[in-house]
């Protein structure tokens, strides 16, 4: 066996001793977790965003739908569930990554804590914008 | 001429571990591209291009408020604003942007999960290249609406 | 064309206010290293100025410092293959600075030594050969020289001082792959973390850097990749272990 | 007098932060001295990071020299107790490739018996088993417990060990003179280039364990230490070419020993002298020497990439009109300059070996515990050393 002894790990300096600062004060129970969701949320993106490039510009005369075809497009019943979708997601993707690179710059724990919920605040805030806007504009007469 | 003397058996050193500056770059580092390598590059453009591509989003979800003001506003803006050649060159770098994040995006993820690591130098190159073509392909699509 | 090159040398003792960079002319033969020349200006212009290096061959990895901007070895660069008439040395970025060309390299040992690899390895020896009567195991030692290049090039080491880095995650995932009686449960704790092999956002410079063929960014890759199945696997024998 | 009654205990300040110098630095605080270590630049930046990394069998001595073969062999067999996982344990071979070699192996095979050293012929076919890249022409070879370590690495356990004990270690200040009072030394003083500071240390007895700079250090007490620094070139190889250490069968010579070492190969060395050990150069002869030699023991070291070639200063006792370094001893020596200069509180040690820095240690260890009046034991043969990553981690 090569590894270290216990003799050697009791020793001053002997192994498992990390810098203060590294050892948060509260273990993320699921790290990871936050990177996974960017990913997944990112393929939901792309496949969503696709969509809605091709349907919003590229099968459109003239790239951009008129106040009439863009009616006729979100009245559409796949569509509208599918454009609600693609809010929810691209703008939860863009919130976390933007808190990363916010944390980026260094925040205590507590300041982590307070964008955090900031941010929750204007996730939702976006979504309830967004589907108050596309109730408008389904339910004009 | 010594400005620091002991007495015998005792030593006045400093300590030398105390750091007197510390060389972290903070958000420098990903903004600094000196010496950087092309997965250097793709760190920086990844969130160069989510930041800005964010905005967008905000704008543009912003703009669609004029939708629910009516017909008028939104076919006046489309006509007056839109549809201008200043616009069209926006739209390109709007798809740039998508296209790098997107594309990047699918990379990290990709490696990111333990898949195509030893082949990820590769993959790199064949984004830029899938990048490089689709967003000719849009640019001439863009033109030919222009036009 | 003149052959003296002009080394704009990163100079900083404790101290002072802020750092500067003194030049000193320097004519290089054509096996002249940045590490020879360094070495020679200590001797010849400046005894003060100060510097890290032992081995001269890239295998103790003391003398990892940025030149025109980039991390390497100084011992194995060679001045003229440089091309540039005015060669730029700075310390490694990511780490305390000491003085000159010096860092502290406490912070990047302290996590090295958390994760506790063996120095020496049971793989990657030469092939085809036969092990020795009474000797139980050929060993190598490790790849990783412990040069502290890879937290220098690393985006995320720039702005995340409690991330672990490169070089430690890379050891962890060795400790992984070939335990040698080390404890791998609790290395793999340690690299399940956000600031771990979490945070990294795969640019692979440390993996372009490294001077020794370590491939930190690969190695931080497969480690994630047995920590989704590591936690998949939990996540299955949870139910199984609720059925009995 | 035991240290129980004194109170502080001794202090010693060492010159010189190479192997010998963290060896030392550790056995006497583990004595119960306090000890301060200076050093002009980075820990082991002078020779001792510079070796090719042989754990001596001692069977390069065996035929010449038998009391440093003996030496090896035991500091070989306690090193790899006290300093476990800091080793490449592959042993070594000693390769035959022409009748005078396995002449001189007769001999090896012989001197390796009478100074207990573990040997064993092997024939060319079971050589080559075991190192497939050797000359396939091979006479024949003898297995000897060679190994190889790092040559920067255990040095450092050394350094770590001494810390955690208390020990003071300071790189990076370089002394410049010696605080003498009536002919006995009692501090150093010099400049911290950390700070660009001037410092003054006192001591109870300052230890010289400069190397090749042992010379120019002693100078600044006013007393001679008869020092020829001998430079030897290094070759290193990218890629293993063996697992096992290899040395021609043959008196020593130049380019006569392939050590692998992590990814590389190291090709050594030559021999030649020069005055100052800051100014060595790499003589482009003796690194084609380096390659020929090499390639008659493992012919791929010469389409093997380049790595690096470099020299290193070997501290060698003796007369300063060597010429070439070889006909000098590598036994080392501990000088108390009250003997032989009148000078008191003053001890050099130099010369010697990496593999036996600790028991050069040990013996200057005992001989400055014999000027202090400290009676205490050795205890460096059986302390397990702290991991070199305790040294900058601590």
């Amino acid at each position: 066996m090569t590894g270290p002894t216990d003799e050697l790990r009791a020793a001053p300096g002997g192994g498992r001793e990390l810098p203060e600062r590294w050892a948060p004060e509260e273990r993320d129970t699921l790290p990871g977790v936050g990177w996974a969701w960017q990913a997944i949320t990112g393929a939901l993106v792309l496949v969503l965003l696709t969509l809605h490039m091709i349907a919003n510009h590229f099968v459109v005369q003239g790239g951009l739908r008129d106040y009439q075809q863009v009616i006729a497009y979100i009245t559409n019943p796949i569509i509208l569930p599918l454009e609600t979708l693609f809010l929810v997601v691209v703008s939860w993707h863009g919130l976390l990554g933007l808190r990363a690179v916010i944390f980026d710059f260094g925040l205590s724990a507590r300041a982590e804590r307070i964008v955090t919920r900031v941010f929750v605040v204007v996730w939702l805030a976006t979504i309830v914008y967004g589907v108050t806007l596309l109730a408008i504009l389904v339910t004009r007469p | 001429m010594t400005d620091r003397t002991a007495p015998t058996g005792r030593t006045a050193l400093p300590d030398a571990t105390a750091p007197s500056s510390a060389r972290r770059r903070g958000v420098a580092g990903w903004v600094d591209v000196r010496g950087r390598r092309l997965g250097g590059w793709a760190f920086i453009l990844n969130r160069v291009t989510g930041l800005g591509v964010l905005f967008y989003l905000y704008l543009h979800l912003l703009v669609l408020s004029q939708l629910a003001i009516g017909p008028g506003a939104w076919d006046s803006l489309l006509k007056n604003w839109f549809l201008n050649p200043v616009f069209l060159v926006l739209d390109v770098v709007l798809l740039a942007g998508l296209l790098i994040h997107g594309l990047n995006g699918i990379r990290v993820s990709l490696v990111g999960f333990g898949l195509v690591v030893s082949r990820q130098k590769a993959l790199l190159g064949a984004f830029g290249t899938i990048g490089a073509i689709v967003l000719l392909i849009g640019t001439l699509m863009f033109i030919s609406h222009g036009g | 064309m003149s052959d003296s090159v002009t080394f704009r040398v990163h100079r900083f003792k404790q101290g002072d206010a802020a750092s500067h960079h003194d030049s000193f002319e320097f004519e290089p033969g054509p096996r002249s290293t940045v590490l020879d020349a360094l070495t020679a200006i200590r001797r010849t212009q400046d005894p003060t100025l100060t510097l890290r290096h032992s081995c001269f061959h890239a295998s103790c990895g003391t003398c990892g410092m940025k030149v025109n901007g980039r991390e390497v070895l100084a011992c194995v660069t060679n001045v003229r293959e440089l091309g540039t008439g005015e060669v730029t040395v700075d310390p490694l970025d990511n780490a305390p600075l000491v003085s000159d060309l010096v860092v502290d390299m406490g912070p990047f040992f302290a996590r090295l030594n958390a994760v506790e690899r063996p120095l020496v390895r049971e793989s990657e020896l030469v092939p085809g050969a036969h092990t020795a009567s009474g000797i139980p195991q050929p060993l190598r030692y490790e790849d990783c020289i412990e040069c502290g290049i890879c937290i220098s090039a690393c985006p995320i080491a720039a702005t995340d001082p409690e991330y672990l880095g490169p070089a430690a995650l890379a050891a962890a995932d060795r400790v992984r792959e070939e335990p040698r009686g080390g404890d791998v449960p609790f290395v793999l704790g340690l690299a399940d973390d956000p600031h771990g092999a979490w945070r990294c956002h795969v640019a692979f410079e440390c993996s372009e850097a490294c001077p020794s063929n370590v491939d930190p960014a690969g190695h931080i890759m497969q480690l994630r990749r047995s920590l989704i199945g590591r936690r998949w696997r939990a996540l299955l024998a949870q139910p199984v272990e609720a059925g009995r | 007098m035991s240290l129980e009654n004194r109170s502080p205990a001794p202090h010693v300040v060492i010159v010189g932060g190479g192997g010998t110098g963290g060896a030392l630095a550790l056995d006497l605080v583990l004595r119960g001295l306090r000890v301060t270590l200076v050093e002009r630049g980075e820990i082991t930046s002078g020779t001792t990071g510079r070796h090719h990394g042989l754990l001596h069998s001692g069977a390069r001595y065996a035929v010449n020299d038998a009391e440093s073969a003996v030496e090896c062999i035991e500091e070989n067999q306690l090193l790899r107790r006290v300093a476990p996982g800091s080793f490449e344990e592959n042993d070594g071979l000693f390769v035959g490739i022409d009748d005078e070699d396995m002449a001189y192996g007769e001999k090896l095979f012989a001197a390796c018996g009478a100074t207990g050293i573990p040997a064993r012929w092997l024939s060319p076919a079971e050589a080559l088993r075991l190192e497939p890249n050797l000359n396939p022409a091979l006479k024949g070879a003898i297995q000897v417990p060679d190994a190889t370590f790092d040559a920067m690495r255990l040095p450092l356990r050394w350094f770590a060990s001494a810390k955690a004990r208390g020990a003071v270690i300071e790189p990076f200040c370089e002394v410049t003179s010696f605080v003498v009072r009536d002919r006995c030394v009692a501090g150093v003083r010099g400049r911290d280039h950390r700070s660009g500071k001037d410092f003054e240390i006192g001591a109870d007895l300052v230890v010289n364990a400069g190397g090749p700079w042992a010379e120019k250090i002693a100078a600044m007490a006013g007393v001679d230490v008869p020092i020829q620094p001998s430079p030897g070139v290094l070759l290193a190889l990218r890629g293993r070419l063996c697992n096992m250490v290899v040395n021609r069968m043959h008196k020593s010579g130049d380019g006569d020993i392939v050590v692998p070492q992590r990814a590389l190969s190291i090709v050594g060395t030559s021999s030649w002298v020069v005055e100052d050990p800051d100014d060595l150069g790499v003589p482009e002869d003796h690194v084609q020497k380096m390659y020929q030699e090499g390639a008659k023991l493992i012919p791929a070291v010469m389409s093997a990439p380049f790595r690096q070639a470099w020299s290193a200063a070997r501290p060698l006792i003796g007369s300063r009109e060597a010429s070439t370094g070889r006909e000098l001893s590598r036994t080392f020596k501990c000088f108390d300059h009250l003997e032989q200069d009148g000078v008191e509180g003053f001890v050099t040690i130099s010369g010697g070996k990496a593999t036996t820095a600790r028991a050069m240690a040990e013996t200057t260890a005992n001989v400055i515990c014999g000027k202090l009046g400290v009676d205490a034991p050795c205890r460096t043969r059986d302390t397990v050393l702290l991991p070199h990553t305790a040294h900058y981690a601590a």
